[in-house]
This record gives C-alpha cells, structure tokens and sequence, in this order.
C-alpha cells in the first residue's frame, strides 16, 4: 500500500492525456529509421565522437528516405514502438538526387494524419541530419526521447486481444 | 437528371460500329429504385440502361478486373468518376485506346433516402474531365471547401479524436470491401490481404483493422477523387470518408493546391515534388 | 411429440423478457448508430427484441466469433511454450432473444458441418448451452425468401422458443424440450393453448408466407443447379461483384475460416478468423496454382455450396433466405436473383 | 475447435538438403508419450506450425512401420516455407498437428503388383507407401518406381534410391527432362518412359501416382492409353487447406473435402468431381 503511494506520487501527468499518469522511471522505444547515406553516417559520427546518446532509439537502415512507406512508421507505432524518429538528407543533398523531395510531402501528409487519429504531434517526428552533423543527431534523438517521455506509454491502436 | 435514352442509343451505336466488346454502365436493381453497375457484352442488353441521379458507383473500379482486361470498353463517368479514371490512365492501368467514354455532366447523386449526397454538395468538378462525347452542359470547376464532418472532427481533442477512431476501427469487419471499391486500389496482391506478411494479419481486432485501413488511407494520399464507393459499400457504415479527407485537405493546402486527376496526364502529389514544399515541420 | 402453445399479453411477455434477463446471461439486439448487434444486456430497455432484419447482424458471431485465439505463446531460449487456453464465455449457459427464425434456422444447419467426423467441441457446447427466442418477423423485407427454401417455419425446432405476433397479444410457440424446461418456472404468467393455439399459428404462419415478395420453388432451383457447373449464367451474373468479403461476413451461415499467426518480439497469438471464398487468395497455393482465379469461379463456388454441394453433403440448404448479403452488398446482387437466374439459363 | 486446432511441439532432429529448394526435416514429439501415440498411414499430412509465421500443410514422407521419427520433405515455394528454410534447423522447435486425411489404400492393394510414378517432389508421399510396402514386402508382388524430375540435381532422396535400386525384387526406372554429362539413366519426361519402359500386367496392377499438375496430367491420359481402369489408378489431389479437420471449407470441390475425403484419390473418384482444375 505503502509502495503504491509512493509510486502514486512520483508520476507525472501524460501531455498526451492528462488523466493518464506516466511513471518518470519508464524508458521508452523509440524507432529511428534512417538513411544510409546521411542520417546513419550522422548517427555513426555520433559514436565515434563520443557524444551521449539516449538509447532507447531502435535504428532501422533505409537506402533512402523515399524508400520509406509511411505504412511502415504506422507499423512501428502499432508493434513496439512509442514514438518514431525518420531522418535524411538535408534537400538537396539527397544520393538519388531528389530522394528527400518525394519522401517531404509524404511525411507531412502522414503526420498530419496521425495527428487527426489522436496520435500526438510529437510521437512521430521527422529530422533532416548530414553525414557531418553528430553533434545534431545527438541533439534530435535526446529530444525526441525527451518529447515522447513526456508522453507516456502508447496504448492507442497497439496490438492487443481480440476485440 | 435523366441520360437514359441517349447512353442506351450510344451503347447501342458503339455495338453495331464495333467500336466496344463491353460495356459498363448502370441498371436499375431488381426490387429496389436504387441502382446497380451492369456489365453486359450482349447489344440486346442495351435497352436496360439507365441513368438517373440514382447512378452513383464508380464504374472505373471495373476497368481494372478481369472483366474488362483488354477488351474494348464503352463506359459511362460522371465528373469524379472521370479524375479517377485520368489517374487509372497515368498509372498505366488502362488503355485510353480501349476505351469510349461517355462523360455525363452531373447534377449530384442521391442516396438511398433520395436526399443528395454530402459528397455532391461539395463536389468541385460536376463535369467529367476526359471523355469522348458528353451529355449535358459543361460546368466550371467549383471552389475547394473543407468537408463538414472533418473540421467538426477537427475541432475534438487528441483523445476524443483517438476515442472516435477506436470506435470505428473496432466496428470494422475487415470485409475488404472498400479496398475492392475502390476504383485506384487495383493491385492484384494487396499487402493487406497477404497473410503473415511483415505488415498485416487477418485476424480482426481493432490494431489489425487500423492498421489495415491507414494502410489503405496512406497509399490513396493524393490520388482519392472522393467517389465514395467505399463508404457505400462499408455494411457497417463506418465514416471512411473521413482521413481520405483529411489527406486531400493537407495536400490541397500544402501542395499548390493539388487535387488529384484533374488533368489528363496529372499524376498522385506523391509522384512530384516542389523545392519550395513546407518542410518547417522537420528539424 | 408436441409441445406447448402459450397466449401472453405484451405488457407480459415485456415483464416475461426482463425476469428472463435478470436470471439469464441474456442477449440481444443492441442498437449501434443504426445498426443492430446481439450485446450482452442487463435490461430490456437496451434492446429491441423486434429489430429490423435488414439492420441487424446475425446471430452467428455468439456462436462461431468473427476473431478467436486459437492459442497464446510464447519462445525463449528454452523453447516455445504453449499457454492453458482462457475461459470461453461463449460456453456460459446463455439466453439469447429476438433472434431472427432465419439465424437461428442457420445455427442449426451449421450443426452439421461441426459434427460431421471431427466434432467441434467448443460449438457443441456453445449450442448446447443456449436458449434460443426467436421472433416471426411481422413483415418480410424485399430481400427476403426464407419460406422458399428447404425447410417448414412451421415445424423446424431451430430454436427453442418463437413469438409470433396475434393483435394485442403474443403467440409463444415452444419447440423443443429445452425450451419445454426453460419455460416452466415462468407459466404462471403464460396462458396455455390448447386446440385453438394451433390454428391461430396456422392462420399466422400463412399470412406470413403470403407477404413474402420473393418467391421460388427451391426443389426445382436445386436440380436446375446440380447441372449447372458449366453454366455461363455465373460469368453474367457474377461480372458486376467487386470481390470483397461482405456478403460472407454478414451471412449467418458462411463458416471458412483462416488461421493467421501474430507475433510482436517473443510473445505471440493464433487466430481463427472469418474468411470468404470470394477472395481471390482464398484458394490460392504456394508456388502460385490457384483453381479459382477468376471471378466466376468463385461465385460458383459460393453459389453451388450454398445451395447443392451442401446440401449434397448434408442434406440441408446452407443459404437460409436472410437476405442479408444482398442488403450489405455494394454493388447489390442477390443471391436469390443469381440462382435463380443461372438455374434459368439453360 | 480451437482446442483441436492446437499443435504439439515437435523438435527437429535432422535436416537433410535434399536438392537446392528441397529438405527434409526428421521430427520427433518433444512429449514421447505423444510420439509413442502418433500413428500414421501412408498418404496422410501433418500441419506445421513454425511459431510466428502460420501454419502449412505437409504430406509425411516416412512410413509408420520406420517409428521414432517421422519425415517431412518440404519445397521451397511460398511465404511460409520460406521461413520453414530459412529459420529451422537441428533442434529447432515447431508445432504440428495431425495425422489429417485419408491413406493410400496399403490394404487393399495387398498381393497386387504395385507401379509408383513420381516427379519431383512428388516421390515424397510415395515415398512413405514406398517405405511401408518395403518393409511388408511379402504381401506385394512386383515393385516398380518410375521416378522423374527435371535435372538430376532436383531429384530427392537420391541415397534411398540407390538403396531401392540395390534391391533385387524392386525395379527402378529414373529419368530426367533433358540430356546432362554423366547422366546415364533415361532421358525424356515420365508418361514418355512411362509408356516406352514400363510393361504392366494390367489384370493386377495399381498405380500410384504424385507430382506437378502438369505431369499428373498427361500420366494420367497415358495410363488411359495403356488401358488402366480408373479404379485403379490412385493419385493425391493438390488443394490449399487450412485446418485439415474438413471445417475452413477452403479444400471444398464440390461436395467433397480434400482434407478429410482426400488427398488420396482414384482417378474413378476424381472424374466425378467437378472440373475445377
């Protein structure tokens, strides 16, 4: 009784719904998908610069950005996980030239999607990191963990018992 | 709005010219005053067709089927029958030698209750965009208007939204019949129906039936013309109209105002891309 | 042997359902956003013993789920571990009202298919422990046509209990002994009919039969059929189906399943699920042989199995006339206007 | 039902590459009470489960009368067998239920000459009548296997054929679709063999047949040729199934299900099904 309380009292209110309490301890899983060319080289520079990472991100290779089916970060969030991070190339910079520029207008459309089915903004987050910029990977994972932390576990559309 | 007698003169010209193998048009059902899609390779047929404010199917779903393969087609559109048709054409579906199309401008469809259909009142091109020969006036297109419903949902929050489509998602049978009515869902093996693939399971709980539908709303971002032949054919009448909507609405707004199959030759937005699309989202 | 007819007012057969329902696990008709489903309820203000075929689902998922596990498990290092299966609430003894004579006439002809050779234990049980009330409909929608086929409204024992609709008053028409024995403690407020209980069924019975709009004479459409294999009759009437599953769906006898495996890390499920032969996948084998890839083999399938190869098999007709398939269907095709043609093209 | 839908845990004991798309899995009941229960006849499936992926239908390649183990040889063709290739080996863990369907009617066909036609992956319900017929060798007269695939490499079960054609009273006859070095056995496909190699005495005869469609196809209008009786030609019938317990109704061809009226067929029996192959 005595350790509910206590337990009771250290959590803190979900953003994603107040009523829902979120136990500050939890770790969330969050599913990076990243491209080859820049994002997993960035995130590469990462370690071998030796900056601080949370790991709680789940990395996923794509060749590309576009190679992504938007059903795919709809399927991670039903499996394991929480919240999901998809980065690339900076526009521009893509190694299929224009790779970056489809896989653009899919992300706002799925994310403005997801939002309207009562997933928060902050569960799927997108980011453009370079094969130079370690220290920004370091930066969009901490606070995409941070983001979906606050949040809580994800209940919403999991896979559960038969209805 | 009654184009009876000309689509049966026409079909029956197109038979005699052996212009056509098939056609596909409307009937009036047996029992009801509703109607139904009539696909009938017999002349003698053609005296069956009709065309009322009653033919609401989208008849471009059988363009893509066994039905129709390679044959020579004579079809009849209404004004968003004929963007979903444009798009069948880009996507390299149908041949547009194969096809005769009679474009009929459309005044809107009634429903079951004879009431016009939402869908209608907020049409934004009543005449058809491709077509052969048209019956009726050519109408401008109208001003893109947000649907109702959707900015009625709009106005929820996060969690009354996600309440809302727990809800529909547990209603669904996961009958497959608004993916198989839908005019631009016409791949031969769908990755929803593809038992222990990565993605999907047959098996019906509320996950795999949301899972099954975002799936299907995902991969008609940017191509849906809101025929609504989904949510007519839904036997638990559930809103699907509803994030087909809200997709159409991002993509109108974000992408130069884009809607699909308004063009011959107009691909999906998801088939182009601008430098200067909105990316403030990304970090 | 026969059983009893009772007379009961409105006002009581109301009091009669909810003393029923306070002493049963009882379901009903529940109204969702138009839509009727059997639900479990705890009053009868919830539910509407008299709802509308057209609207309601059929009583088959109390039997037969659309989604059931099979089994729970898991996989470690040490090998997979099957789980004890969960208590299945379907086996409870259960009353179930205002089921529809066609419904409950389809359970009936399902019995077959789970007892023949492998015995289906969980429907036996399921069937077994359970009260059916069934209610005549007052008029039969335009999709109807459950008096033309294989079996007499009038003397089937489909279900235990029927209401039939006299004026002001009901008419309870028990059929079988369990229904006998699940009556009894409740006679005090049913008036028994003797002689006279019998012609005012009749009289009923046959005003029902005469409002049917949909009529045919089903021994002559079943012989037609067994010839009609090579019939171009289902290419015609088949070309306009786009190929989805609704019409199995709603069908209160269409019982193929699929079983299907859902596994997130080492946790996993089996499912039995619905499936329909008018999939183009149902059929299809690995490597790529499929016998029925074309759109007319498929409706040929569904139509001969419902009404010859089962009744080949089993000796009854698998569709019961509910017409549910044709209301549901987007594209409106009946099967009762498919037969019907098919059997006529010759 | 879904208590008979629940499969047992079998452990892998070997795994044998038979050909590049072809192995052989030899399973025994992790439970031995089970194993010891298990009984089977020539011609009948098991269903696997590989945890995860779903279930599978497989025709057991081994004879009851060889206990301890039973074989399944499984070709590489869809989703799930892929999995079954790529995922098990020696001690892996699988579910399996059965044994589902008929048999080869091993009783009747006593004091018969018996002819085995096989193609390709098709020796693998034979094999387990083979098996059975060669281990109660006494109660059958002649032994002839005509066994076909399409190179020699995509034959199965190449150590055992070298047992059979070893033996004195079984006769052997292999061939292959085209010429290739070092192949010194007959070329051209089965009914060609069939009807060049094979002698019968028709009176005492049956024969039993498994392979791909297309070779049951002309095997059949070749045995026709030869003058067999329908009844007495027995083959097995490809139809996708599920629970094996005769209730999906998916194996439905006609009144009649495959998984429970089947696999093994007459050709007698096959002709009066509806023609939907």
């Amino acid at each position: 009784m005595a350790e509910t309380k206590v337990k009771e009292q250290n959590t803190v209110a979900s953003v994603e719904n107040p009523e829902l309490p979120v136990d500050p301890n939890w770790e969330p899983v969050i599913v990076g998908i990243l491209c080859n060319w820049c994002s997993y080289a960035g995130s590469d520079l990462t370690g071998t610069s030796r900056i601080q990472y949370p790991p709680n991100i789940r990395i996923i290779r794509v060749p590309c950005t576009s190679r992504i089916d938007p059903v795919m970060i709809v399927k991670a969030l039903q499996t394991t996980g929480d919240g999901v991070l998809v980065s690339g190339c900076h526009p521009g910079d893509c190694h299929y030239i224009t790779g970056n520029y489809f896989s653009r207008r899919r992300f706002l459309v799925v994310k403005q999607m997801l939002w309207t089915m009562g997933y928060h903004e902050n569960r799927v987050q997108f980011s453009w990191v370079s094969a130079a910029e370690g220290a920004k990977f370091a930066q969009v994972v901490t606070k995409v963990c941070n983001d979906v932390k606050a949040l809580g576990p994800l209940h919403r559309f999991k896979k559960e018992d038969i209805k | 709005m009654n184009y009876s007698k000309q689509i049966q003169d026409i079909a029956v010209r197109l038979f005699t010219e052996n212009k056509i193998d098939v056609f596909v048009g409307y009937r009036k059902n047996v029992g009801d005053d509703n109607q139904t899609p009539f696909i009938f390779k017999n002349p003698a047929l053609c005296d069956k067709l009709v065309f009322t404010e009653k033919s609401t199917h989208n008849l471009t779903n059988y363009l893509t089927n066994e039905t129709t393969k390679s044959k020579k087609v004579g079809l009849v559109v209404k004004g968003c029958d004929s963007r979903s048709l444009n798009l069948l054409l880009t996507e390299g579906q149908v041949k547009r030698d194969n096809l005769y199309i009679i474009g009929v401008s459309c005044d809107g469809c009634v429903d079951e209750k004879n009431e016009k259909e939402a869908r209608c009142i907020a049409c934004v091109m009543q005449s058809p965009v491709i077509y052969n020969e048209m019956l009726g006036i050519e109408k401008e297109k109208k001003t893109y208007t947000i649907d109702a419903d959707l900015l009625k949902l709009k106005h929820m929050s996060l969690t009354e939204r996600a309440d809302f489509f727990t809800e529909m998602f547990s209603n669904c049978i996961r009958c497959n019949a608004c993916r198989q009515s839908c005019p631009l869902c016409y791949c031969d093996k769908c990755v929803i129906d593809q038992d222990s693939s990565l993605y999907h399971n047959g098996a019906n709980t509320t996950s795999n039936a949301g899972m099954a539908l975002m799936t299907w709303y995902l991969h008609l971002a940017g191509r849906c013309v809101d025929c609504r032949n989904c949510e007519r054919a839904c036997p638990q009448n559930l809103p699907l109209h509803l994030l087909h909507k809200q997709n159409e609405m991002v993509i109108y707004e974000n992408f130069q105002n884009h809607q699909a199959g308004m063009y011959e030759k107009d691909r999906g937005a998801f088939y182009k891309y601008n430098l200067s699309d909105p990316d403030d989202f990304i970090m | 042997m026969a059983f009893s007819i009772f007379h009961i007012s409105n006002d009581e057969l109301h009091k009669l359902y909810e003393d029923i329902i306070k002493n049963n696990e009882t379901y009903a008709p529940v109204e969702h956003s138009g839509d009727y489903k059997f639900k479990k309820v705890n009053s009868l203000k919830e539910c509407n013993t008299d709802a509308p075929i057209k609207t309601t689902a059929s009583v088959k998922p109390l039997f037969f789920p659309q989604t059931s596990a099979i089994m729970h498990y898991s996989e470690d290092a040490k090998g997979i571990k099957i789980d004890d299966p969960k208590e299945d609430v379907l086996t409870h003894k259960k009353v179930i009202l205002g089921v529809k004579h066609c419904d409950a006439r389809g359970m009936q002809v399902l019995d077959s298919v789970a007892k023949w050779d492998w015995q289906d234990e969980d429907w036996i049980k399921r069937r077994e422990n359970t009260v059916i009330f069934s209610t005549l409909c007052v008029t039969p929608e335009n999709t109807c046509f459950c008096t033309s086929l294989d079996y007499d409204v009038k003397t089937t024992d489909a279900y235990d209990v029927l209401v039939v609709n006299d004026g002001q008053k009901k008419l309870l028409k028990v059929c079988t002994e369990k229904g006998e024995q699940f009556l009894e403690p409740y006679t005090g407020v049913l008036t028994k009919l003797n002689g006279e209980g019998d012609a005012k069924l009749k009289a009923e019975f046959t005003k029902f039969k005469n409002a049917f709009h949909l009529k045919m004479d089903y021994k002559e459409v079943n012989a037609k059929l067994q010839g009609a294999f090579e019939n171009d009759g289902w290419d015609f009437e088949s070309a306009r189906c786009v190929s989805c599953s609704a019409c199995a769906f709603v069908c209160p006898t269409c019982h193929c399943f699929k079983i299907s495996d859902e596994k997130v890390r080492d946790k996993g499920v089996r499912y039995k699920s619905y499936d329909s032969c008018n999939q183009k996948y149902f059929t299809l084998m690995a490597g790529g042989h499929n016998p029925r890839t074309q759109k007319y083999r498929r409706w040929r399938q569904r139509g001969m199995h419902k009404f010859v190869y089962y009744k080949e098999r089993f000796g009854v007709n698998l569709c019961v006339g509910c017409g549910r398939c044709t209301v549901k269907c987007p594209v409106n095709i009946s099967i009762f206007e498919v037969v019907n043609n098919v059997a006529n093209n010759i | 039902m879904e208590v008979l839908l629940k499969p047992e845990i079998c452990t892998i004991q070997e795994v044998i590459q038979e050909t590049p798309d072809v192995k052989t899995f030899r399973l025994k009941f992790k439970d031995d009470s089970i194993m010891d229960k298990f009984t089977w006849n020539p011609g009948q499936f098991v269903e696997f489960s590989i945890i995860g992926s779903g279930e599978c239908t497989f025709c057991i390649a081994s004879s009851s009368t060889r206990k301890g183990t039973f074989d399944c040889s499984i070709k590489k063709a869809g989703l799930i067998t892929a999995d079954i290739h790529n995922l098990l080996d020696v001690g892996s863990e699988i579910g399996i239920r059965g044994p589902y369907g008929n048999w080869f009617p091993f009783e009747e066909i006593k004091g018969q000459n018996l002819l085995y036609i096989g193609g390709g992956i098709g020796l693998a319900p034979l094999r387990s009548l083979i098996q059975y017929t060669l281990d109660n060798r006494k109660d059958y007269k002649d032994i002839t296997i005509l066994y076909g695939a399409r190179t020699s490499a995509d034959m199965v079960y190449k150590k055992e054929i070298e047992e059979w054609k070893k033996m004195e009273d079984v006769n052997v006859i292999l061939t292959i679709d085209k010429q290739e070095d070092l192949w010194f056995d007959n070329v051209g496909v089965v009914p060609k063999i069939l009807e060049e190699k094979v002698h019968p005495d028709l009176s005492c005869t049956k024969v039993i047949t498994c392979g791909p469609p297309i070779m049951i196809k002309y095997t059949l209008m070749s045995l026709d040729k030869m003058g067999f009786a329908p009844k007495d030609v027995i083959t097995t019938l490809e139809m996708r199934m599920q629970c094996g317990l005769g209730k999906c109704g998916r194996c439905n061809i006609g009144s009649t299900y495959v998984c429970k009226d089947g696999p093994v067929f007459t050709y007698e029996q096959m002709k009066k099904l509806p023609d939907e192959f």
